[in-house]
């Protein structure tokens, strides 16, 4: 009995020997196998896309412009409300040019009669540089009387430079009637 | 019926009817010169705007759809703009050698243009050694490739093109290996009778796994032989910029643009040929009916409709899968694909032998 | 033998891989030393697109500076705003509300899933791979949409005020964040399709750029590049700001050491990120948006240094005041400049294309380096 | 490790050392030629083990400038700065790029921008500033750069 256990594991042994060299082998088929699957579900994935081709992600601007809509919080540039009297609520207290990190905002003011006679401050021309403008919101968020916000336009490409120089107040506007 | 071969036909009749023997063969000449060059054009323009579709629709996206109704005039733009492009030479660039080389790999491509059955009894050559031409001719390419880095004088095309020369010379050795799985099956180096050969089934279908090994390998072994990714280490942009052609501009860079797709179109024609029977029709066993409708199709619809099959699998590899790295790409030839495809051809040698095939 | 230009005395060739190199993703430049394929040296050279943001901050005020450092690492502006308004409230002791601090982090976290998305795209782009970017922008636009929405850009943003937000959240913004974790969630599993099981991908990344975590360390790379190796040096655990001590998330570590393992550390932030935010996102406690702050900040004498946890690793404030209404020095320790520092020692020996896999593992942002 | 610890540990490697505990974290003021030892000490000393270099700037206060390091232990997570007061004319320093190896980039960096010569450092070139870049150190207080105007 003894003995023949002996002559089991020895046929074992040779077995396991002989499955060490074999496992090169099974490793060389394994690795092509495992590869060749990992490829073939990189490329069914690409398929499922080429034959689902209607998911396209991409915009088609400027196809798309008449249906384009911007979230109405999108900081495209900065404008001077105007209503439609004409009139804005800018009482040109700077506070917009001081916020300004890049001096994006220049107020040039002037001073008005008032009909009792009264010297009043007012705006000349609200200067605004939006090449120098980097759309940060910091002046909206300073400014006191809600004069100015975002618009969310942002096509903004002109051929010369000195367009992107804009004067905000429309020609002929004058400061709303109560805004201090 | 209306085919290329009746067309050819009646072209030959006519002219030896009108003229003497060796101005028909100089006018066939010409024509066959026309007609090639032609080919080239259409199928550069076809392939590059198929490219950008196949590869546009796989990454959700709608590809060109500006030039013309859907896009199908973007690549005649393009080769427009090459055209006017100005073609420069970079200083202590090999003038010679460095505007040769995209003229080498143009001809080549037309050379490769011979043999190929384009339809039934429509060749340029039918030569006994066609197998044996394609493969030496498609070798010729890598002295294009090598010649336009080392002229370039930059160190980017000058690597490009060693690991081009590196990577050729090895997928040489499946692609031929696996060309030979077929030869040994249909028992000639002829491409006609390699197509008679599968007028019962194609030798995919005929030849077992064997076979679809031998084409699975002849596959990738042609995809890394015209460098396309995820074989295209010649040109990697991510890493050489753009490799061998870093400093080609204008005509000489379409030239260069222009024979790799050639050459795509030309491994997938020789693909198609062997593995799936060229020109010849879908046909099943002893079903009349069914073969006779598929007979119906004209021989080049089929012979071009397997070829574009195997170049939309090709492009399909290409916008799927990474690049390889040098090392790894040479480990793929020796340590994988060379083995396998030498025990694939033992394995068809005595499939051929004992006649276990259909 | 005579010398030949772009050549060292060893016959070993010199090339300039950037400045303009589809690589580097920006203007990196690097000078390297190779033989044959093998890499002996990478050299970079910076300074392409610095700007002196430091010099710039040292003459803008408190409330102005934030929105510069959206400009540095352009990926993750939002947490590097984050940092700067951090750094400002620390010194003048500032609460912040709650809901701005919820806020605050489920941008931070959304920024960073965005980050690691570009990164994965470029990444797969790097080694080759085309398609894999603009899957990975189909989620990214959903984040950017909803960037848009809320804050009114998509990548410099200048949310964070010192004291807690400008302006309230969009009433959308909650069905947003859950809409696109969903869109997310479906999505992931197409990550590991496409690039990360794919063998060719396993072979360029295993084993490339190894460093060890010592060398880690000594290197003072940090982030996703410095947990590849084994190392702890989240921020948002190890010094927790705002509410992230309360937070369940796992700092994710791998011990591979090389590029793969940082890979897969990025794929597996991106999930802890998305757990981050569906704590979160149901549970934006009400209250005011930003605390009352003077309209003029001034910060006491002295120095201030705040550090948090970008997308690419520590990236600290360090602001000294004299007391005015300007810093009188700022130093921002941006991650990307220590991780650069440690390419050269992880790309020696390896093969060129390797180096492409080390950089885009390392997720370089060049304005990040610069500054 | 608290302040009070730390700076135990600190007196007992470098007694030169001045402390000062106002700020965040614990501040240590060492002269220049003292720094390179203390460094060492710090980074191998079993209880500080400060193995990471956080930050590495300087400071111009126009008389003189200070070197500033942010350490940090991985191990044990405690913090220190330390200070360094370096001469306004030809300030030098020996370098830490040895003992931890991000200090080489950093080290340059102050170098081109405050003009810090740091002695032993194993390359000390330009690493931002455009090569040939000769005059005034760009991030001193007193530069001014005409062309390229910073200040508004």
């Amino acid at each position: 009995m003894q003995e023949f256990k002996k002559e089991v594991s020895f046929v074992e042994k040779n077995k396991i020997a002989i499955k060490k060299k074999n496992m090169f082998i099974v490793n060389y088929i394994k690795d092509v196998f495992n590869g060749v699957k990992s490829l073939v579900v990189g490329l069914r994935r690409t398929m499922y896309y080429f034959s689902h081709h209607k998911e396209i992600i991409t915009e088609q601007y400027p196809d798309n412009r008449d249906t384009l809509v911007l979230p109405d919080r999108f900081k495209g540039e900065v404008i001077l409300v105007h209503d439609e009297n004409n009139e804005h609520a800018c009482t040109g207290c700077t506070a917009c040019e001081l916020a300004c990190p890049n001096a994006t905002i220049k107020i040039i003011t002037k001073f008005d009669i008032s009909p009792e006679g009264k010297k009043k401050k007012a705006i000349d021309k609200f200067v605004y540089h939006l090449e120098l403008c980097t759309m940060c919101n910091l002046c909206i968020v300073a400014c006191p009387t809600d004069a100015i916000k975002m618009a969310q336009t942002f096509e903004h490409s002109v051929y010369n430079r000195a367009e992107l120089t804009k004067v905000l107040n429309k020609q002929g506007s004058k400061i709303r009637e109560g805004v201090e | 019926m209306l085919s290329f071969s009746n067309i050819s036909k009646s072209i030959d009749t006519w002219l030896n009817a009108t003229f003497n023997s060796t101005w028909t063969m100089l006018f066939e000449m010409v024509i066959a010169g026309v007609g090639v060059i032609s080919l080239f054009a259409i199928l550069g323009l076809v392939l590059v705007l198929m490219e950008r579709r196949v590869a546009a629709w796989i990454q959700i996206r709608l590809g060109p759809n500006r030039v013309g109704p859907g896009g199908m005039l973007q690549s005649l733009a393009d080769t427009v703009k090459l055209l006017v492009k100005e073609g420069m030479t970079p200083d202590g660039a090999d003038k010679f050698l460095f505007n040769l080389a995209p003229f080498i790999a143009i001809i080549v491509a037309m050379l490769l243009m011979a043999p190929i059955a384009f339809a039934k009894n429509f060749q340029l050559w039918d030569m006994n050694i066609g197998v044996l031409y394609v493969t030496a001719i498609s070798s010729i390419m890598v002295i294009s490739i090598l010649m336009a880095g080392w002229a370039s004088n930059n160190k980017y095309s000058l690597m490009g093109a060693m690991r081009s020369g590196a990577q050729i010379v090895s997928y040489e050795l499946s692609a031929g290996l696996s060309i030979l799985a077929i030869v040994v099956l249909s028992g000639s180096l002829n491409l006609n009778d390699i197509i008679q050969s599968q007028a019962d089934g194609w030798w995919i279908f005929k030849g077992h796994i064997p076979v679809i090994i031998a084409f699975i390998i002849f596959i990738i072994a042609v995809t890394a032989e015209t460098n396309r990714a995820p074989f295209d280490l010649a040109e990697a942009e991510s890493e050489l910029t753009a490799g061998f052609h870093t400093e080609y501009s204008g005509m000489k860079f379409a030239l260069f643009f222009l024979a790799e797709y050639i050459n795509v179109f030309i491994v997938c024609a020789i693909g198609a040929t062997l593995f799936l029977g060229g020109w010849m029709p879908f046909h099943i066993g002893n079903w009349e009916s069914f073969n006779h409708i598929m007979d119906y199709i004209p021989s080049s619809m089929w012979f071009f409709s397997k070829t574009f099959f195997l170049i939309f699998l090709i492009m399909w590899f290409r916008w799927t899968f990474p690049r390889l790295r040098i090392d790894q790409l040479l480990n793929l030839e020796w340590k994988y694909l060379l083995p396998i495809s030498m025990f694939n051809l033992l394995l068809v040698t005595a499939m051929a032998i004992l006649g276990w095939h259909f | 033998m005579v010398e030949e230009i772009g050549r060292t005395a060893d016959g070993d060739i010199i090339i300039n891989v950037g400045p303009q190199h589809p690589a580097t993703h920006g203007v990196l430049h690097l000078v390297i030393t190779i033989n044959g394929e093998t890499i002996k040296k990478v050299e970079p050279h910076l300074g392409y697109i610095h700007r002196s943001i430091e010099k710039m901050c040292e003459s803008l005020t408190y409330r102005q500076f934030i929105y510069v450092t959206s400009r540095m690492d352009y990926l993750s502006s939002h947490i590097n705003n984050h940092a700067c308004a951090l750094c400002v409230e620390k010194a003048l002791q500032i609460e912040v509300s709650s809901r701005a601090q919820v806020v605050r982090i489920l941008l931070d976290e959304l920024t960073r899933i965005a980050s690691h998305e570009l990164w994965w795209g470029a990444m797969a782009m790097d080694l080759g791979a085309f398609t894999p970017f603009f899957h990975a922008f189909r989620e990214r636009e959903t984040i950017n949409d909803i960037m848009e929405e809320t804050c009114g850009a998509r990548l410099t943003m200048n949310y964070i005020v010192p004291g807690g937000i400008m302006q309230d959240i969009h009433p959308n913004f909650q069905k947003r964040i859950k809409d696109f974790i969903k869109l997310y969630k479906s999505k992931i599993s197409e990550y590991d399709e496409l690039v990360t099981g794919n063998i060719i991908f396993q072979n360029r990344m295993k084993g490339v750029g190894y460093l060890s975590a010592e060398d880690a360390i000594s290197f003072g790379v940090t982030g996703p590049a410095a947990r590849g190796s084994n190392i702890s040096c989240d921020v948002r655990k190890i010094y927790p700001y705002e509410i992230y001590d309360q937070l369940e998330f796992v700092e994710v570590l791998e011990t591979g050491c090389d590029s793969f393992a940082r890979y897969m550390v990025r794929i597996r932030e991106m999930n802890q990120s998305i757990r981050i935010i569906e704590q979160l996102v149901d549970n934006i406690p009400e209250g005011d948006f930003q605390t009352k702050t003077k309209a003029v900040l001034k910060l006491p004498k002295g120095e201030f240094y705040q550090r948090v946890e970008t997308a690419r690793g520590e990236f600290g404030v360090y602001i000294v005041s004299e007391g005015g209404t300007t810093p009188y020095r700022i130093k921002f320790r941006s991650p990307g400049f220590s991780n650069l520092s440690a390419l050269d020692h992880m790309a020696r020996g390896s093969k060129l294309g390797d180096l492409v896999a080390i950089m885009g593992t390392l997720d370089l942002v060049i304005p990040d380096i610069d500054r | 490790m608290t302040n009070e610890a730390l700076k135990a540990i600190i007196t007992e490697l470098l007694p030169a050392a001045t402390f000062e505990e106002s700020g965040q974290w614990l501040t240590i003021y060492v002269a220049p030629s003292d720094w390179h030892l203390l460094a060492k000490k710090l980074r191998t000393e079993a209880a500080l083990l400060f193995d990471f270099l956080t930050c590495l700037t300087c400071i111009d206060w126009k008389t003189h400038l200070t070197m500033v390091y942010h350490l940090d232990s991985t191990k044990f997570r405690h913090n220190i700065v330390v200070k360094s007061k370096l001469g306004a004319d030809n300030p030098a320093i020996e370098t830490v790029s040895d003992i931890w190896q991000t200090a080489n980039f950093h080290e340059r960096e102050v170098y081109e921008m405050f003009g810090v010569n740091f002695i032993n450092h194993p390359d000390l070139r330009l690493l931002i500033l455009p090569d040939g870049w000769e005059g005034k150190k760009p991030m001193l207080k007193d530069f001014e750069d005409p062309i390229n105007m910073i200040r508004l």
